[in-house]
This record gives C-alpha cells, sequence and structure tokens, in this order.
C-alpha cells in the first residue's frame, strides 16, 4: 500500500470510528439542552407575555411533539446537512453557525499559531538557558500568561491600546474577505489576549521536552560535529521536541474552535462561542444543538489532523490503516 | 507522496496569492461619502426581525419606529396623538372608528399613502397566520374585539368595534404592537410571506448584517408633521444621512467604544456604568425616568411566607433609598407603590415610603415564628439590577437576623418559576406599563388561575376592575390610594424602584432625549 | 538534601501566605465580608478598608480573605473530584481494555468534543448555580481530561519491567494495577491536577464573568474581579485584590509542583 | 624534540562539579594528563565515574552543564582549547576531532534522514558541491560496509539495526577526516559480533586515514585487541597508564589488577548436579505480527530443549537470535503459537488459578536492566517481599526470610531505599533477592550482568553463582557474553534466527565448536592473553 493510500484509509478509519463519538455527542446536547428549565416561547415573548400567546408560539416552533421524536427527527435532518431553523430568528442554523464559525476560526487560528510560535521560541531560548536568567525570565512570564484570566488582560489591552492610545478599534468586526485591513485591524487585540493567555502553557511544555530531547546524544553530538548553537536548537532539538507541544495546541485549537465565549463577549466578535452562549440563555435549541454537534465535529477533525500531522514530526510513528 | 505534492502546492499557494490580491484590490472600505452624516447608536442584542409587532422585542421595536409609522402614535406624555391619521371621529356608540389619512405621504417605494395600504395592513394584521403580538387584543381575548376594517373612500379608513373601548387607540399606538404600523403590500413576497418593511417613516432599511449592524437610511420623501417631536409623533426630521445601529452586547465594550468615538449614541447605560463616563468631558448623559418596577415578589402560599407578619418584617429590614441608590447609582426613583413614579397617579399617598425598623422587624419575625429558617431568593445576571438588588436585600435582612440564600438562575429559568410561581422569594424587574391598572394586573390575580400572579386578594381585585372602568381621574386615584395601602399592608411583594433609562452620547449630539416609554429615538438627532 | 531554589523559595512563601490568609478567615476578617455600607461605596484603600470597598461598600480585604477560601476549596473539590472519578475511570478503561475501554472512551470522547466550559455553562443552567454545582459543573467538565491522561499513563505503564515482574510472581492483572501501575501514574496525576488548579480557578472567574458564577453574597476571587469589570477606571483597586491573589495562587502553586517534581522524580536529573 | 606539534597534549587536567562553593568535593577528574601524537590508538579504561569521558569531552570544551575545567590544559595541535572563540571550537569539532558515542538509538538524530546527518557535517566542514557531498556520503557509508547506501541516505535511523547506527556514526564522523577519532564506549550496547564489525572497521579507517583514536572502554578485552597504549582511571584519578599488553600482562596497581581479576574465568566443570527433568521445551514455536507487514515473524521456530533441576543453561545468540523471547515463552509470557512447555511434567501452557500460581512460584525472571524492573515507588524491603505475598507465612516469618535473603546479596543496611537511590549493580542485587526470595526451583535469567560495569558485573555474577548453589535452583542463563556464559554455563545452547544451532555442555561448545556460527561468536568474543592463560593453568 502506497503511503497516501495508508493515510486515506487511515482517515476514513478514524471518521468512521467518530460516528459513535459524535451520536453521543448529539444525545448529550439534546439531553442537557431540554432538562434545562425555561422555554423559549416564554423567553422571547417576555414577562408580560399571554399564556395563549406562548402556547401557540411553542407550537409554532414545534416544541409540542414528544421530545425523543423531535430528536430522532432533528438527528435524521441533522444527517442531510440540515441543522434546522432558530426558534428565536428563524434563520436556518447551519449559516448561521458557518458565518459565526468563520470569526471564531479566523482569531483562534492565528492565536494559537502565534501562540505556538511564542511558545516554540521561548521554550527553546529557555532550555538552552537552563537555569540562568533568561530560562527563569521565561518560566516566570509563562507562568504568569498563565495566572492572567483571558478576559482581564483583554479587558486591559482594550483600555490601553483601543481607549487611551486609540491605536486599535474597540468593538466590531469586518470579515476578511470583505475588507483586509480593517479586519485585520479589528482581529489584533482578540487575538493578541488570546494568544498570550494559551502562550503560558505551550512555552512550558516545550521547554519541559526541548529540556529532555536536550539531554540525548545525538544533540551533543550534533555539537561535537561542529554545528552552531542555533543549528543544534532548531535542526536538531525542535523535531524532536515538538510533538508534545504539538498535541497540546492541538488540543487549545480544537476547545478554542469550539467558542471562545468569553474573548468574543470582551471584543464584542460574533463568533461561535457567543452565539453558543446567547442560544443557551434564550433556550434556542436547534442553534445549540446544531453549534454543540459542529463543534465535536471540529474537535475531532483536529485531533485527526493533529494525528496526522506526527509522521511529520517523527518518522517512526506512522498511520496503520 | 512528497514528490506529488510539490506542484500542488505550487498551485494552492498562487491560488492563494491571487485571491488575496484580489481582496486587496477590490475590498476598499465601504464607501464613505464626503459630506455624509452617520450617526453610530448601540443596539445591545441584534433585533429578531424586520417585521413590525411580529417576530419582535424591544430592540426590533426600536429599530422598526424609524421605518414604519401607525395612525396614531404615543406623545411624550404617553397620550395618543395622531400620525398617518390626520384625525378620527368615533361614533356616538364608541364601536366605529372613523381614520381619516394624511394628504401627500408616500411609502419609501415612492406610492401614495391610501385607504387600501392601510385596509390591507390591518387585516394582515389580524390573520392569524401572521402572529401578530397584539392580535389577541382586537379578538375578542382583549378590550374589544374587531368586527370590520373597511375603506369607505381612499382616505378614509373605518373600523368596528363589537363594544365600545376606551383603551382602543392607546393599544393601537403601543410599541411593543409596532404601532399597528401601515406598510407597502409589497413588504411581504406573493406568498405572504416577509421580505422588508416598506413603510412612512423618516429613514428607509438599507442594510442588515445579522449580529453585526443594522444601516438605516434617511428617506427623502419623508412628509413631517409640523412642530417639535413629541413622543413617537410630532415633527419627525431625519437631521442626519445615515443611522447605524451596531450590535454590542457588552456592556463595557460599549463604553469603550463611546468613549473611543466609535459611537455616537449610547443608549441603555447600566447605571453602575454611569461612574466612569460622567468624568468624561465629551460625553454627556441623558437620565429618565421609566415606567418600569424592580420589586422583592414573595411566593404567598409559601409554608413559612405564608405569614404576613414575616414579609412585613422583611420589607421593614429594607432601606429602600438607600438600596436603590447603591443600585441604580442614584439614577432610579425608589418607589414602594405598583404606581410608577413617573406616573400622573403617583401622589403623596404613594410618595411615602416607610423606614426600614430593625427592631420591629425582628419583633415581626419572631411573632411569625421565624427561627432562622433559610429563604431562599431566586435572582439571575441578565439584568444586573435584579441580581444587586437581591444582594442587598440579603444583606439588610441579615441585620435582623433573618437567613436569605441567593440562587442565581438564568433568566430564562427564572422565568419559568416565576410563570409556575415555583418560589419562595425573587427580585424581579416588570417591564414598563402606561397606565397604573395594567401595573397592578400585573400583580394581582387569582393565583389557582395564573400562578404568575402574585397578589390573590379579593378586594384588591374588585379595585382593580373598578380603575379599568372608569375614565375619571380623581375617581382612579382613590381607587389606587386604597389599592396601595392594601398593597403596604398585604406585602405579597416588596416594591423597590422605577428604574432609569440612561442614555450616553458624544457631546456633539444634539437632540437626544429618553422619555417614559424608553425606546430610543434618532429622529431628531444631529450633530453640531 | 539540597539546598531549596528561590523559586521554591518564592511558591513556599506564596502559598504559605494563602494559607495562613484562609486560617485567619476562619476567625477573624477586618471587617464581615458581607456587611454592607451604602454610605461609602467604591471607597479607596484607607484606614478602615485597607484595600478599599466596593460598590455597595464592603470590605475588598475581609472579602478577598474569605474569597481564598471559597475559590480556594472550589479549585481543591474540583480537582479531588474529578481526580478521584478519571482515575477510577481511567485505571478501569487501561485495565480491563476490550469492549469496556472502547465504549468508556467513545463516551469520554464525546464529552470532550465538548469545550468543557460550555458544558459547565449547561450543567449550572440546569441545576442552578451554587459552590457544589460549580464543582460539580467544572469537575464533570475536567473529568474526560483526566480520564484521557490517566488511561494514557496506565496503559503505558503495564508495559513496563516491573509490571512485567509482578506478572512473573504470578500477582493477577488487578493486583498489579492497584500495586504498581496506578501509583506509578501518580506524578502525571499530580502534574495534571495541578495544572487543574489553576485552569479552576481560571474557570470559576469566568463562569463568573458569564454570569453563572458562584451566587453573590459569598465571594470568591472570580465573582469579585468580574464584578470590578465596570469599575476598572473608577475604582481600580477592587480588580487588583482579585487579581493579584488568582496571579500569586497560581504562581505559587506553579513553582511549588516545579520544585517538588524536581525533587522527588528520580528521572529528572538536572 | 620533534618539530611537529602533538596532535593533543592534556596536562594537569581537572574538573569540578558545579562552582566550588561549601566544602571541597572530590574532583571528577584530577591531574589527568595525556600526549597523543598523531595515528595513535589509546584506550581510556575505567568503570561508571571514573571520569573517562568527561576527559574526553573537555578536549572538544563539550562538559556536561555544571561541570567546569579548574586546572590544566587542554591543546589539540598545539592551541589552547579553552582559549578558542565559538568559530574556531565548532572548526575544532568535527573538523579535527570527532566523536563517537556509546548509545546507537539515541546518538542519530531520529527526525533527520541519515543522508542529511551525514551531509550536516561535509557543509559545515568540507566546503564542496551538493554532487560531490552525495558521493562523499555514498563512498562513505560503503566503506562502513551498509548496503544499499543509496537507500540508506533516504532513511532514517530508526529503520537499522543498533549496529548498523553505530556504522553510520563511525561514517558521519570519518567523512570529515578528522585528525582524532573519539569513540566513547562505541559498542557497550551492541552484541558481540556487531562489536567486532565496527570495531575493526573503526581501526580500519582510522589507520588509512592516519587519525588518532581516544578508545574508552571498560572492556579490557577491547583494550587487548586495540589499543597500543593504555590509560586506566580511577574515580578521577589515573592510577595506571602504559603500552596496553604491558598493563594488562602486569597490572602494576591494585585498581588494574582487580579489574583483570574480575574478568569471568570458566571454572572447572561442576560435577553433573542431579537427573532427571525440570523443564521440558518441545517444538515452541512464537510469532510476532509486525505492524504493516502481511506474513508473521517467527520470533522461535521449533525450539526444544531440557533443563535438569538445578543445572544452569545458558543461551547465547546475537541480537535477534530469539533468546529474550525463549525466556518469556517458557515462562508462559509470551503466547506460544504451537509446541509445548511442560515444567515438573506439568502443562506450563495451560495452566489456570492455583496451579498456575503454584508456577509462577516456583519460577522466577530477572530482567537485563536493573534500572527499569524494580517499580520505583516501592522500598528495597518490599519488592523483595512481594513474591512472598501469597505464601502461607506469618508476617514474622516473612519478615525473617526477606532479612536473610537481603543479607545474602549484602544490602540489609539498604533495604529501606527506593531503587533510584542505589546504583545498578546493587538494583541488580534487589532484583537477585526478589527472584530468590520464595525459594523457586526454575530462574530466568535475562542478560543480568551486561548493563553493569566490570568489577560489579563480577560481583553479581558471582552472587548469582553462589545462591545457585546454596539454594540448588535451575537457571536458564540467557547472554550474549560468551566470557559470561563460559564462567556459569553448565551446559550452552547457541542460538540464531529462532532456533538452536548448537547445544551441549560447556567445554564441548567452547572448546570444539560444532558450528560455524558458534565459531563466529567465539572469534568476536574479546579476550585478554592474560585470561587465556589463566584458564589454562590449572
Amino acid at each position: 500500500m502506497s503511503p497516501a493510500a495508508r493515510t486515506a484509509r487511515y482517515v476514513a478509519k478514524r471518521l468512521l470510528l467518530s460516528v459513535p463519538t459524535l451520536l453521543l455527542a448529539a444525545l448529550f446536547v439534546f439531553v442537557l439542552i431540554r432538562l434545562l428549565p425555561g422555554d423559549p416561547a416564554q423567553v422571547m415573548l417576555g414577562e408580560g407575555a399571554d399564556p395563549d400567546a406562548v402556547a401557540a408560539l411553542h407550537r409554532q416552533m414545534g416544541l409540542d411533539r414528544p421530545a425523543p421524536m423531535q430528536f430522532v427527527t432533528w438527528l435524521g435532518s441533522a444527517l442531510h446537512g440540515d441543522l434546522g431553523t432558530s426558534v428565536a430568528t428563524g434563520q436556518p442554523v447551519l449559516p448561521l453557525l458557518l458565518q459565526r464559525f468563520q470569526v471564531t476560526a479566523s482569531i483562534v487560528l492565528s492565536a494559537v499559531a502565534i501562540a505556538t510560535l511564542l511558545a516554540v521560541a521561548g521554550g527553546l531560548l529557555a532550555a538552552w538557558r537552563h537555569g540562568r536568567v533568561l530560562d527563569r525570565a521565561i518560566v516566570a512570564a509563562a507562568t504568569i500568561s498563565m495566572a492572567v484570566p483571558s478576559f482581564w488582560l483583554g479587558l486591559m489591552l482594550l483600555l490601553a491600546f483601543g481607549v487611551k492610545l486609540r491605536w486599535l478599534p474597540v468593538v466590531g468586526y469586518v470579515p476578511l474577505h470583505e475588507n483586509l485591513g480593517a479586519g485585520l485591524a479589528y482581529l489584533v487585540l482578540p487575538v493578541a489576549t488570546l494568544a498570550i493567555v494559551e502562550s503560558g502553557v505551550l512555552t512550558r511544555m516545550m521547554r519541559a521536552s526541548a529540556l529532555d530531547v536536550q539531554r540525548l546524544e545525538f544533540v551533543t553530538h550534533a555539537r561535537a560535529k561542529g554545528a552552531s548553537e542555533l543549528a543544534v536548537m532548531v535542526r536538531h532539538v525542535l523535531p524532536n521536541a515538538f510533538a508534545p507541544t504539538l498535541t497540546l495546541a492541538g488540543l487549545t485549537l480544537g476547545h478554542l474552535l469550539g467558542g471562545a465565549a468569553v474573548i468574543e463577549t470582551v471584543f464584542t466578535l460574533p463568533g461561535l462561542g457567543r452565539l453558543v452562549v446567547e442560544s443557551i440563555l434564550a433556550r434556542d435549541y436547534p442553534v445549540v444543538q446544531g453549534c454543540l454537534l459542529f463543534t465535536a465535529l471540529i474537535y475531532v477533525l483536529v485531533n485527526l489532523a493533529i494525528d496526522l500531522c506526527y509522521p511529520l514530526l517523527d518518522p517512526r510513528v506512522t498511520v496503520v490503516g | 507522496m512528497p514528490r506529488r505534492r510539490g506542484p500542488r502546492r505550487r498551485a494552492g499557494g498562487l491560488r492563494a496569492w491571487a485571491a488575496l490580491a484580489a481582496a486587496l484590490t477590490l475590498a476598499a472600505p465601504p464607501a464613505a461619502v464626503a459630506g455624509e452624516t452617520v450617526l453610530r447608536a448601540r443596539l445591545n442584542a441584534d433585533i429578531v426581525s424586520t417585521d413590525p409587532g411580529v417576530r419582535r422585542d424591544e430592540n426590533t421595536d426600536a429599530v422598526l419606529l424609524h421605518v414604519v409609522e401607525g395612525l396614531v402614535a404615543y406623545r411624550e406624555d404617553l397620550s395618543v396623538g395622531p400620525l398617518l391619521a390626520a384625525r378620527w371621529d368615533v361614533s356616538r356608540d364608541g364601536r366605529v372608528y372613523s381614520f381619516r389619512l394624511r394628504a401627500g405621504v408616500r411609502f419609501h417605494n415612492g406610492a401614495p399613502l391610501t385607504s387600501a395600504e392601510a385596509v390591507w395592513s390591518l387585516r394582515r394584521y389580524l390573520d392569524p397566520k401572521t402572529h401578530w403580538r397584539c392580535l389577541h387584543e382586537f379578538d375578542g381575548g382583549g378590550y374589544a374585539k374587531i368586527l370590520a376594517v373597511a375603506a369607505p373612500d381612499p382616505m378614509t379608513v373605518r373600523i368596528t368595534l363589537d363594544k365600545p373601548s376606551p383603551g382602543f387607540l392607546s393599544t393601537l399606538a403601543r410599541v411593543d404592537c409596532g404601532e399597528t404600523a401601515i406598510l407597502h403590500p409589497s413588504s411581504v413576497g406573493p406568498d405572504g410571506t416577509w421580505r422588508a418593511p416598506i413603510g412612512t417613516g423618516p429613514f428607509r432599511l438599507a442594510r442588515w448584517t445579522r449580529n453585526q449592524a443594522i444601516e438605516l437610511v434617511r428617506f427623502d420623501g419623508y412628509q413631517t408633521l409640523p412642530g417639535p417631536r413629541d413622543g413617537n409623533t410630532g415633527g419627525k426630521r431625519a437631521l442626519v444621512d445615515k443611522v447605524r445601529f451596531l450590535v454590542i452586547p457588552d456592556g463595557v465594550a460599549a463604553e469603550a467604544a463611546l468613549l473611543r468615538g466609535d459611537l455616537d449614541v449610547l443608549d441603555g447605560v447600566l447605571p453602575i456604568e454611569t461612574g466612569e463616563l460622567k468624568r468624561h468631558a465629551d460625553v454627556r448623559l441623558d437620565v429618565h425616568p421609566s415606567l418600569d418596577i424592580y420589586a422583592l415578589l414573595f411566593q404567598t402560599r409559601d409554608p413559612l411566607l405564608r405569614d404576613p407578619r414575616l414579609r412585613q418584617a422583611i420589607a421593614l429590614t429594607l432601606d429602600i433609598p438607600g438600596l436603590a441608590r447603591a443600585v441604580t447609582q442614584g439614577a432610579a426613583q425608589p418607589n414602594r407603590s405598583v404606581v410608577p413614579v413617573a406616573s400622573a397617579f403617583h401622589d403623596a399617598v404613594q410618595a411615602r415610603i416607610p423606614a426600614a425598623n430593625l427592631v420591629q422587624a425582628r419583633r415581626l419575625a419572631a411573632a411569625a415564628g421565624y427561627r432562622g429558617q433559610p429563604i431562599r431568593l431566586i435572582a439571575n445576571h441578565r439584568y444586573p439590577a435584579m441580581f444587586d438588588a437581591a444582594v442587598l436585600v440579603q444583606a439588610m435582612a441579615r441585620q435582623a437576623g433573618i437567613r436569605i440564600d441567593i440562587d442565581t438562575l438564568d433568566w430564562a429559568a427564572q422565568l419559568a418559576r416565576y410563570n409556575a410561581g415555583q418560589y419562595q422569594a425573587m427580585t424581579f424587574g416588570y417591564s414598563a406599563r402606561l397606565d397604573p391598572s395594567l401595573s397592578y394586573d400585573a400583580l394581582l390575580g387569582d393565583k389557582q388561575a395564573d400562578p404568575r400572579k402574585v397578589w390573590d386578594d379579593p378586594v384588591a381585585r374588585s379595585l382593580l376592575t373598578a380603575s379599568r372602568e372608569t375614565g375619571d381621574a380623581a375617581a382612579r386615584t382613590a381607587v389606587f390610594d386604597r389599592m396601595h395601602a392594601l398593597f403596604l399592608q398585604d406585602v405579597p411583594a416588596v416594591v423597590l424602584f422605577n428604574s432609569a433609562r440612561i442614555a450616553a452620547f458624544r457631546a456633539n449630539v444634539v437632540g437626544y432625549r429618553g422619555w417614559p416609554a424608553a425606546q430610543q429615538r434618532l429622529w431628531g438627532v444631529g450633530f453640531r | 538534601m539540597r539546598r531549596a531554589s528561590v523559586p521554591a523559595v518564592v511558591g513556599g512563601l506564596l502559598l504559605g501566605l494563602l494559607v495562613a490568609a484562609v486560617l485567619i478567615s476562619l476567625v477573624w476578617t477586618p471587617v464581615d465580608p458581607l456587611a454592607i455600607d451604602l454610605a461609602a461605596p467604591l471607597a479607596p484603600p484607607s484606614a478602615r478598608h485597607w484595600l478599599g470597598s466596593d460598590e455597595f461598600g464592603r470590605d475588598v480585604l475581609s472579602r478577598a480573605m474569605v474569597g481564598a477560601r471559597i475559590s480556594v476549596g472550589i479549585a481543591l473539590s474540583t480537582v479531588a473530584c474529578s481526580l478521584a472519578a478519571g482515575t477510577v475511570v481511567g485505571v478501569a478503561a487501561g485495565f480491563l481494555r476490550g469492549p469496556v475501554d472502547r465504549l468508556a472512551m467513545t463516551v469520554n470522547d464525546a464529552l470532550l468534543a465538548f469545550p468543557g466550559m460550555l458544558l459547565a455553562l449547561g450543567v449550572i443552567a440546569v441545576f442552578g448555580a451554587g459552590a457544589t454545582r460549580i464543582v460539580f459543573a467544572l469537575a464533570l467538565a475536567y473529568l474526560p481530561s483526566v480520564v484521557r491522561v490517566v488511561r494514557g499513563a496506565v496503559l503505558s505503564i503495564r508495559e513496563r519491567e516491573y509490571v512485567e515482574a509482578s506478572r512473573v510472581m504470578g500477582n493477577s492483572e488487578a493486583y498489579s494495577m492497584i500495586r504498581h501501575v496506578a501509583p506509578n501514574a501518580s506524578p502525571q496525576i499530580a502534574v495534571l491536577a495541578t495544572s487543574m488548579f489553576g485552569w479552576v480557578l481560571l474557570a470559576e472567574s469566568a463562569l463568573s464573568f458569564l454570569g453563572v458564577g458562584v451566587p453573590a453574597p459569598a465571594p470568591t476571587w472570580g465573582n469579585m474581579l468580574a464584578s470590578a469589570r465596570p469599575y476598572l477606571d473608577t475604582a481600580a483597586w477592587l480588580g487588583v485584590a482579585p487579581g493579584v491573589c488568582i496571579a500569586a495562587t497560581l504562581l505559587g502553586v506553579n513553582l511549588v509542583s516545579d520544585a517538588l517534581r524536581d525533587r522527588f522524580d528520580p528521572r529528572e536529573d538536572r | 624534540m620533534s618539530a611537529a606539534p602533538d596532535l593533543l597534549r592534556i596536562a594537569g587536567l581537572r574538573l569540578e562539579a558545579g562552582p566550588g562553593r561549601g566544602p571541597a568535593r572530590a574532583p571528577l577528574l584530577d591531574d589527568f594528563s595525556l600526549v597523543l601524537r598523531p595515528g595513535e590508538f589509546v584506550a581510556l579504561v575505567g568503570e561508571s565515574g571514573s571520569g573517562k569521558t568527561l576527559a574526553a569531552r573537555a578536549i572538544v570544551s563539550l562538559l556536561p552543564p555544571g561541570v567546569t575545567r579548574t586546572a590544566g590544559e587542554v591543546a589539540v595541535e598545539g592551541r589552547d582549547v579553552g582559549a578558542l572563540g565559538p568559530g574556531a571550537l565548532r572548526r575544532l569539532r568535527g573538523g579535527t576531532v570527532g566523536m563517537v558515542f556509546q548509545e546507537p538509538m539515541v546518538s542519530l538524530n531520529p527526525a533527520m534522514t541519515v543522508g542529511d546527518q551525514l551531509e550536516e557535517g561535509l557543509r559545515l566542514h568540507r566546503p564542496m558541491g551538493a554532487d560531490a557531498r552525495r558521493e562523499a556520503c555514498l563512498a562513505m557509508l560503503a566503506r562502513v560496509r551498509i548496503g544499499d547506501p543509496e537507500r540508506c541516505l533516504a532513511s532514517y535511523p530508526h529503520e537499522f539495526s543498533g549496529g548498523m547506527r553505530q556504522r553510520i556514526m563511525l561514517a558521519a564522523v570519518m567523512l570529515l577526516k578528522p585528525k582524532l577519532l573519539i569513540a566513547d564506549e562505541p559498542t557497550t550496547a551492541l552484541d558481540t559480533l556487531s562489536q567486532r564489525e565496527v570495531l575493526d572497521i573503526m581501526a580500519e579507517l582510522a589507520s588509512e586515514a592516519g587519525a588518532a583514536v581516544i578508545l574508552i572502554t571498560h572492556n579490557l578485552g577491547l583494550v587487548a585487541r586495540y589499543a597500543e597504549r593504555c590509560v586506566v582511571l580511577e574515580k578521577g584519578r589515573t592510577v595506571e597508564a602504559g603500552p596496553a599488553a604491558q598493563v594488562l600482562a602486569a597490572p602494576a596497581h591494585p585498581y588494574t589488577r582487580r579489574l583483570v581479576g574480575s574478568l569471568p574465568s570458566r571454572g572447572a566443570a561442576r560435577r553433573r548436579p542431579a537427573q532427571g527433568e525440570l523443564l521440558r521445551v518441545r517444538d515452541l514455536k512464537v510469532r510476532y505480527r509486525r505492524r504493516g507487514q502481511a506474513a508473521d515473524f517467527a520470533a522461535l521456530d521449533g525450539v526444544s530443549l531440557e533443563v535438569s533441576p538445578g543445572e544452569v543453561v545458558a543461551v547465547v545468540g546475537a541480537s535477534g537470535s530469539g533468546k529474550t523471547t525463549l525466556g518469556r515463552a517458557v515462562l508462559g509470557l509470551v503466547p506460544a503459537a504451537r509446541g509445548e512447555v511442560r515444567f515438573e511434567s506439568l502443562d506450563a501452557l495451560a495452566l489456570k488459578g492455583a496451579a498456575r500460581a503454584a508456577f509462577c512460584d516456583a519460577t522466577q525472571l530477572v530482567f537485563q536492566d536493573p534500572y527499569s524492573s524494580l517499580d520505583p515507588r516501592m522500598r528495597v524491603r518490599q519488592i523483595v517481599a512481594e513474591p512472598l505475598r501469597r505464601h502461607r507465612l506469618s508476617r514474622a516469618a516473612r519478615h525473617a526470610r526477606v532479612e536473610e535473603v537481603l543479607a545474602e546479596v549484602g544490602l540489609d543496611q539498604l533495604a529501606d531505599r527506593f531503587p533510584h537511590q542505589m546504583s545498578g549493580g546493587q538494583r541488580q542485587r534487589v532484583a537477585i533477592a526478589r527472584a530468590v526470595v520464595a525459594r523457586p526451583r526454575f530462574v530466568v535469567a535475562d542478560e543480568p550482568v551486561s548493563a553493569l560495569d566490570a568489577t560489579i558485573q563480577a560481583q553479581v555474577l558471582a552472587l548469582l553463582q553462589k545462591l545457585q548453589a546454596q539454594d540448588g535452583f535451575a537457571c536458564l542463563f540467557i547472554s550474549h557474553d560468551l566470557a559470561v556464559v563460559e564462567q556459569i554455563a553448565d551446559r550452552v545452547i547457541v542460538m540464531r534466527d529462532g532456533r538452536i544451532v548448537e547445544q551441549g555442555s560447556r567445554d564441548a561448545v567452547f572448546d570444539r565448536p560444532q558450528d560455524a556460527y558458534t565459531r563466529e561468536l567465539l572469534a568476536a568474543t574479546p579476550r585478554l592473553a592474560t585470561s587465556q592463560a589463566a584458564r589454562n593453568s590449572p
């Protein structure tokens, strides 16, 4: 079997295996959201609403049918790519969440990429200067960044760069494909916040594995060959020490792609996380169900992508179809 | 595999570069025409539709009332005045209303306003398939049933009711009914589905980017009434070329946007956020008392709280002015009465607020046999005022040895508990009701039939009926004063305050003002 | 005995301070942390309120001290619950393998595929906010990660030679699992526990920020921080105290756990 | 005085750990001097902790963090290494002085192709075109006898065996034509045949290139075979130096004498122990499934053997010969595809429940690696007591037995330690104590001494022999080191590719090997002339 065919088979198998996981996730969401006290019709109509009007809206939303039947119907159409329509706004769920996902993805992908770059640079530098002042400083900075709540940091950055210095806009969002420059300006602060918050743990991970790898003889051997320190760290230590950091970055990515609710709230970004939180609060069942199923799928795909990256880093790892 | 990957990757790269180049050249910033004035205002959540009075919430009402207009509308003092109707006649039996339409009014598509559009609009609202918010007011469930809508001539609309109704016009004018706006039939598609509002308002809807912004453009063919702005009627002049409503859910972020100049008007500022704004010279605040009611509700059927003495004891622990000041940073009016402070019926009887008396509170609690049992008080984080009030109630009751534990639910859950009557106590907010009868109606009723009702007192209920049957102000004042006395005695709830609607705007904005109906109005608002 | 390193001393001091604050708060706080003083809201630090007072005139220092107890209590109980449950499930899955493992991992993956924060949000929406419910919700949210780490550790450790040696002695798999595998997975579990402690402290404050945190009036660092947000410019001290507390505690935990790992892990030569 | 400067001159070198605060610690290396002329072959001999590796690393200024040079001078080609700038130092490393390390498994970068790693050095030191570089690499790989060098360049290290990796390492180093080659225990992790091959190639390449060699080893046999001169180190001090043959034949220093004396030697053949059959293996076959390969791989292919009570049977063979699998298969730790194992006439592979437990009590396994076979979280006393767990013994009796065994292995003072607090030799004693505490009748010892230093190896071997004689258990002794086998075995089984190629009594196999493979193994085993002599003397 060629490596490509083997990879394809592996991907197919993994996707197939994730079907029960996704079904189970869908069931979880469904049960959880239906356990919530409160009624979308009631929330929409507010405190003064007439009970008859609430009941009518309830029927209109299709919520008067037995829950298992609703689940089966929903799942059936979900399998056909139809996630239903929002009970609150009447929008189709799939386009809605794809549109929201774009926002979240552009922030999260760039933030995790930047955090990983920071982590690689910081981790390698710290490992290289192990036990010296620079190492201590990097570890301290990483630890502190892990200890700062993201909403707090976001707010500080917003006040400093948005309100006081007026360098960057503070609210709103422009899709990158509409206007690249303005879009980027809106992304800077949320991406920076998220990158700083996530870089701490990644840096520590990178440093730890770089320290482990540094002890191995091939690193000494590279030095004995006359390789420069930069070459030693970048060519020999980095590729062998990167896997755990990559795993962690992947996990972070998987979780954040499902919505960085806090960051999205602070910076008023129309992202997936805010959509889910708002939908939970509004009891907008189809949106919550759709979003969380989508999130679970993203998580599975990100994990798969990460697993496919390992063989690139470590030739000893092969995918088994 | 690696050998095959090379060229393909290069192709992908080229595509990406091409796309990037295209993005850079095509995506110019949104055209900012020189000299164009844009007023930017904030919504704390996206509107739910563009269909007035149908799929709606407060934000939707506020935005759409810039675009559409009804026959009649509220004036500043909440009385009803003409808008699209120039005048109206009521038949002697009070059942037939004839509205004479204003001449020269045009829809956004250029079509002139005639009785045909008005009849079409009203009949559409009365069709149950439309799901009009206020349908049940007119289908026999509410004050009066509309029997017929007719157009005797091109400029007259005639509505026939089954019985006389003093509240008919003010119901038509209601903001949450979408002012019963008159729309052009092209607002809906051939199959009757909603497309977009073609109204007669001073602005027309230009663009709705979901969850981000709604853009309104000045309607050049608008014909304003003479005189100054008066509620939702009077002179309605668009002083700017565009109004852009930005959806900014987070208060602090919105405030930052205002301070930075990304926003011109920030309506719905939370009282706790005003401290910061007051310190900025280029920001002005507009504080206007609201007709809503914040109250501490008790479940009078609860085994512990069924004893009025315990309820009285709790009420006596409360320093209501202090609480109102702390919760709203001094913006709200403390009020122990169901009749809002801004109401004309709020007189000296209602204005007297009993002072806190911890000694007596302890005595009453002991008399009621209270021995430190915890009382669960439901509150939510969605509305900070309800939450903060709960915190203060807890702290104040504690001073008299009454133990209150706060249960924080999300708003939907609290609402469900409210509707089912499943609580011991909760802090709750009633939205603005424009008449004290309506305010009392929200609380008072048969608990058996409607578990939402907080207060189930036969005398008070008959008084409520009496307050509706008369239009005489003095007689109604007397009724409300008696109800207030009963309310203070029975304490099914402790009204705490009527909140204030606070708006902040940049110093160069002129003409912005709040009003009792609270919905933000951006006509008559411009730049210095 | 090696001399304690500077970071370890700093970490120890920070945690010592925390423990002292918690212990003192059991018997004494400068002011009743729940007592409101509507006459003096948002007072800056003074002789009466060392760290100032909040929007209802409550003493920030006293609340931070009591908040330490609640926040740390929540963090510790969450970590303990989710570690206990996660270890049982993880060890069982790694030990039994086969269909049980597959089923457990499918359920686990499904849970893991949920953003933990949203899971917590949902659980709290269902059961209402409250310290014990937050512990339950967060423990549930972190459970799948624990199961994954523990199971991974179990699967790798059970192939080590000393476990094989135990098998050679004729010991049952269950015995080997309890006597050899589980204890040797403990360093990895301990590392996870310290990171989790930090996550939970932050998650608690994020939940407060999203409005579903520990209900007032009980102070936690998280809800103090969240409710200080509107006053960032006017009353900065409101946010400083809980912010510094969270950061210092996490710093202390990290430093001490690094030091402990250096000290007790025989494989970690310098 | 000769005109050419010495290639290497080390004088009075002193290395210490850390900045010397507190009471003066013993230096890691003290007053070490060595002069090397081009083309010389010198061995540095010593056990773990003797400072031999540090001495070598000091030559290229590659001391581990925390180790500093506090006195002395190191000069390569007349230039002080300590005074070189970073650039000059990098030119020295690899270009002038090449190094080969001990662990072939970790001395090549697993994430880079062999080609990239070979070329990296060339790119740094020998400016030439890409094609010329590739040619040079191919030629060198062929030179170190790597079949299919083209393919090798594109492969990753994990695709090669330890011996091949070490030859690739050698190629990478010799490609740069260094004037001095430092080989730090280059073959310790290899089996006898690979060891022979690697060292032969190394010696050959060095003499062709005229490079001097410093061979760091604890194996005196290798010193005897390859080195012209040798320096013996003990705990950082040079105890003896001189021509290799002379030092080994007539060691002057007591430590050197002890080293030489600790070489395994053949004792008198023991009286044939009790007859009868303790273990009988018939036609045993074990298959492994390899990932991504259709066919199974036969690790054991029809092996039959017997072990009598109290007999020591050695199994020898190169890596991959199936000897370790054999040891595990007879204990039922690896499922057998076919064949039978009878222990005291019971079918050992089909035992269940109590019978299986009884079998486990009667048999034990000593692992090769004393670092990984002891639970790091248990104290020595607990580890040793564990096999007694299921025995119906009183607490006191169990305690007494544990103490007794600990005393026998000489660890009664260390019973409360954790494994990581002990040396390798001590750990292996713990493992042996654990194996014998329940008085088994059969012990499989899988390379029990190959990870240990020479003198420790001798002690542990002696201990094992003593206990075996005293308790009378039978032993399947698995080893690749024929010298050790020669000392301990009653009978020898030679394995290759999962089959037994020869078996017989020790003397028969060693003195009159029948199979060609056995002869090859014997020839590859490094020996001292002296030990040969000692063996031949009565």
